[in-house]
């Protein structure tokens, strides 16, 4: 088994991203059915291994744009769950103080450029930000993590050819799914994989199984050093399922019961585990994990439910970077 | 007329279904609207009854459902295209302001594009930023279209109707948390016109104009303010564009003095624009200067402190009445 | 010589569209210098055989949409050069009665959707109005004519896909002249054909000789039964080349002559002419078609220069469509 | 300080050539800037003096430069993007005002978006509905933008430069006509504020407010009406957002008269906005209604008679000037 080049220790800290993951979308829907969380929230149940293959594959200085879709990408990229949780139920201690909510965890310090609820709005952006990169002389790598349903925006077209152009050091990744909310993606696009979109900017186009961890690492490897190296994009196609709704709010449209149970075979998180077992890791030791995972989330809530709303003066904050017209709080 | 309870997600429901089984040249395209029936079911068993090819779950691509509901027009039907929050209306500005605005007049009137683009303004609901604008002031800047923004079920069936049958591009805008507020509707059937203002309640001392909530805000301020003697006219435009400003004018000039309640944010907001054309004709009417109730000019956050803080709501509406009335004492504390 | 099947009497109408456009477009030119013609116009010289072999498949409840660069499209769909030369010098006897211009002549009653200034702004119009037209149980077929530059607008993607899932009867004519503008296409671009570009839609892409009219005949013929089959939208690439600059307003940024000198001896005029001439057509016949041509456009220009400018109170009508609100007039 | 007359293309282009030598995380990316220098050669020269990766040709994708702009600001760029015409701006509104306005504020004030979108408002040329359109209310109405338009040579190097050194995303609207319109521009360096209005004449007796092309016609108006003895004071705000409303009350409460000229459309335009935040806190210093000069509410037509009948001209200025003096006869006949 040679993907586990440095034995298990290496994959156990993978295993702690999915399992903190899957835990903290569990507790986020269940603080939205207890009306503590407003609007919406799309958990990433059953697609741990994406977020957490590809962000394996990342440096301290690479960067990452998200979706509505987002807390997984955030949790793998090494944020704080509790500034997450507090975020998400609209406290001050929030990444974003409360402003944003859980479709716009903003985390700069991490190299989260931001999480998008418009579907398809970040493709620009991350070319934008592998190119300003570029230009600055910083040697980072951006991913831009995006729905099946996010493929078929005219932005997934414009920015993976600009970024072609620009030879820009960033790594599309689009988290198939199977569904975009009620939307079978069959249904919406006619074309095999949606790797083979690549062939339209001449750039290398990949299909990887996403409930496969290591999987994902590996092609998403080979995506990063080819960006290194200046040899531009890489569109990686990413083939998973989301064993929840499309959101806590919208409940009523999910897949059918037979695809759900076929999906809950290949649940990304138990495939890793069967390797882990395969590798000699005892059960009590998984236990463990998926034991502290639980205390995490746990403390990370805790903390949230105790961090308090922002005051309703900061609604007018932050809407403008200082700047010396602004000094006086101008807004309009 | 035999009327009834309903929400006005399911008088929307019902206009379409009325007006999908009178003219079949009316499709419907949009995302999760058919299977589905709309992320707030206003499309519930349209695809059912007429199936998959005039109720079409659309790819998530609002620029090109937009674009194909000009061309639908040009050739002959009639298509009510959805934008699934009106916010993605972003994606769709080219296709409604450079096309379905201006192909007729540059076309010298060769063609007509009878084209409906209709959703939800999601504000309120902790929705944060990116789904909760009310961008119907970008609209009326835009020669060439319709906009509609109704305040309860009875209007919102009414003008669906009517901008489905006109023969002009029309875009509706949809308060989300009206949607499941009931209104009384006639069971027969009947057109709201476009076009035309509907004073809600009359009264003598203020004008107050609002713009969908911004007309329920209203009516709120006034039952509250009648025990007070004072007594407010409510006008409800429904039609921001082609605006009836006579009625407004007329009320103006009876009660002078005027409000205007709009959810938008305040610069540049559909809310100045009444304020500039009631001056336009009934300036010297006026005895105090307009006052207008707006969002505030700041993106809609997400926390409920926050967003309430930004959101006009009903004691904005109240302080703005004091305003307008400065010989009367505080009214309405609350 | 199969591809003149019915002798030089079918190939004759091609030419003398193609000589008409040409003539129509150098006159174009000459108004603009003369400054009768406002802000711009964008000649189709050079690439005549594209517009004219694509009209040639389709019928007369065809419809097509166009471009900023639409005088070949328009007169390829048989609009009168009288009325269309009347309304790009703005007076009243033109198609759009002075208010479109060079850029927007539109004739529904020539199935002819609209010529646009907005590069890639068709696209999605196209596709609802050959919807539309299944819809309305119309055997129609729309062709959506479009330049290499605005294959990579996002409206490129988001209408071939819709397209492709909606199996509708529409063909994507992609003109590649090699330049949008200033900017050589292959600058903006990395994919060796745009025809390349139909396999994202699972449809099919074909790339032809644009200067060669009866190749282009041919695979428009082909994409017409498939559509008017129902097995939806094909993308067809016609390699060519605008012998003249961009248009008459920028004119400062054209090509290099070497390529100019290369194209010009590709001219699809004379491709076709060659074509008469082995087939046995004198010189005298050929003249005779170029001096009609010459003579068409002559009267065509008498009748715009002696046709009245709009009267200044039109400017606010056609705003609206007749409607029962709009009967006062009323515009806001 | 050493000035010299240069037009307001070749001003923007040394503003342009400043900062980019000034400051190396500046950098532009548009449609034909580079190898041609811009359609009205703004951009002429930068290609050649700061290379092809500093002054980027793009492909014709307005909402990924508008995205790549956003994105590159975000990790420390100060990128200006060009839209060969305004109009265009249809097609970048998303990436605009969902994202651009709003990153910062979403994010709590955790980054920054230090970006230009700028380019030419092409009106009364003869490019019609679709090239000649002047959308700044749209922007105004978007929390989380600045908005400019200059009015000169001067003030378009000044302000486009502060664009660039400010944090925040800044549209800039350059009136085509007016980029071969030369005016005095200093030798050395200088920077014009953002949100500071400029008083280009004082008088006692109208307050014209001009955005953009408004200016000049405004100073066309005030030396003919000088004659007759009307003497107008003429503000351009330059910034339209953040707006220098202080300088425009203090000029109302002076003058008592205010007329508004711009050339957007008439409804929902900027103009109402102007008149809406005048009359908040000087509506008693009024002595008439206020008028606005804009544009017809009709897409703007190709031939010269119709475009002519459709933007504000000088004649219009002396008319409203004539509607707010109304003691006074008509004025300014010509
Ligand atoms: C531009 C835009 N259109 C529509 C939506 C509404 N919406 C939110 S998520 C979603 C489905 C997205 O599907 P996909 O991209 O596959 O991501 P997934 O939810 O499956 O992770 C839709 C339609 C949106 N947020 N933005
Ligand atoms: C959306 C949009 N962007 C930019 C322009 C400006 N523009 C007009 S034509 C043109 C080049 C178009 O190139 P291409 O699509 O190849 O067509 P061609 O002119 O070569 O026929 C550009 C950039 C425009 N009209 N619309
Ligand atoms: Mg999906
Ligand atoms: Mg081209």
């Amino acid at each position: 088994m040679n993907r586990v080049a440095n034995g298990v220790d290496e994959l156990l800290p993978l295993l702690d991203q999915m399992l903190v993951i899957r835990a903290f979308e569990k507790r986020v829907v269940e603080l939205f059915d207890q009306k503590l969380v407003r609007g919406s929230a799309h958990p990433y149940i059953g697609m741990e291994a994406i977020a957490v293959g590809i962000c394996a594959a990342l440096g301290e200085n690479d960067y990452i744009t998200s979706t509505h879709r987002g807390h997984g990408h955030c949790l793998a990229r090494g944020l704080e769950p509790g500034r997450m949780m507090a975020e998400i139920l609209g406290r001050e201690a929030g990444y974003c103080r409360g402003k944003g909510g859980s479709m716009h965890i903003t985390a700069m310090e991490h190299g989260m450029l931001g999480a998008d609820g418009i579907v398809g709005g970040s493709h620009g952006i991350a070319v934008g930000a592998a190119y300003g990169s570029v230009l600055l002389g910083q040697d980072s790598v951006v991913v831009c993590f995006f729905g099946d349903g996010a493929a078929n925006e005219g932005s997934f077209h414009e920015a993976l050819n600009l970024a072609s152009v620009l030879s820009a050091p960033v790594i599309f990744v689009c988290e198939n799914n199977q569904w975009a909310l009620s939307t079978p993606t069959r249904s919406t696009m006619r074309v095999e994989n949606i790797s083979d979109r690549a062939v339209s900017y001449a750039i290398p186009g990949v299909s990887v199984d996403g409930n496969d961890v290591l999987a994902v690492r590996e092609v998403a490897a080979e995506a990063v050093s080819r960006a290194r190296r200046g040899e531009g994009p890489t569109l990686i196609e990413a083939k998973s399922y989301r064993m929840s709704p499309h959101s806590a709010f919208a409940t009523g449209e999910t897949s059918t019961p037979e695809e759900l149970a076929e999906w809950s075979l290949k649940d990304p998180i138990n495939r890793l585990v069967d390797i882990l077992r395969a590798s000699g890791v005892e059960e009590d030791r998984i236990r463990k994990h998926n034991e502290n995972a639980a205390s995490l989330i746990e403390a990370a809530t805790e903390f949230a439910l105790e961090a308090s709303p922002p005051p309703a003066e900061q609604a007018i904050h932050d809407v403008y970077a200082p700047a010396d017209w602004a000094r006086e709080g101008r807004l309009s | 007329m035999k009327t009834r309870e309903i929400t006005m997600a399911a008088a929307l429901n019902e206009a379409l279904h009325e007006e999908m089984a009178r003219d079949e040249s009316v499709f419907m395209i949009g995302e999760d609207i058919g299977r589905n029936g709309g992320l707030f079911k206003v499309s519930d068993g349209l695809q059912k009854r007429f199936g998959a090819a005039r109720v079409v779950d659309s790819p998530i691509s609002e620029a090109a459902i937009s674009g194909a509901g000009v061309g639908a027009a040009l050739v002959g039907c009639r298509p009510v295209v959805e934008l699934q929050h009106f916010d993605f209306v972003t994606l769709a500005m080219d296709q409604i302001v450079n096309h379905a605005a201006k192909w007729r007049y540059m076309s010298g009137g060769n063609v007509r594009v009878p084209l409906v683009i209709r959703g939800p303004v999601a504000n309120g609901v902790g929705l944060a930023a990116q789904h909760s604008q009310s961008l119907e002031s970008w609209f009326v800047h835009v020669p060439g279209l319709v906009v509609i923004m109704p305040s309860n079920p009875y209007d919102a069936k009414g003008l669906l109707k009517a901008a489905i049958r006109d023969d002009n591009p029309v875009l509706m805008m949809e308060k989300r948390l009206l949607y499941t507020k009931s209104g009384p509707v006639p069971e027969e059937e009947y057109i709201v016109p476009i076009g035309v203002a509907d004073v809600k309640r009359t009264g003598s001392d203020v004008t107050v104009v609002g713009i969908s909530q911004g007309v329920n805000l209203a009516l709120q301020a006034a039952r509250q303010l009648e025990r007070e003697g004072v007594d407010l006219e409510v006008i409800d435009p429904r039609t921001l564009k082609p605006l009836d400003i006579d009625t407004i004018t007329d009320s103006v000039r009876k009660t002078g003095r005027l409000v205007v309640v709009s959810e938008g944010a305040r610069a540049g907001g559909f809310a100045s624009e009444v304020v500039a054309r009631v001056l336009d004709t009934a300036y010297d009417a006026l005895k105090a200067a307009p006052v207008r109730v707006t969002a505030a000019d700041t993106p809609i956050p997400y926390a409920a402190p926050l967003e309430r803080a930004v959101l006009p709501g009903l004691q904005d509406v109240l302080t703005a009445i004091t305003a307008v009335m400065p010989n009367k004492t505080k009214v309405g504390s609350v």
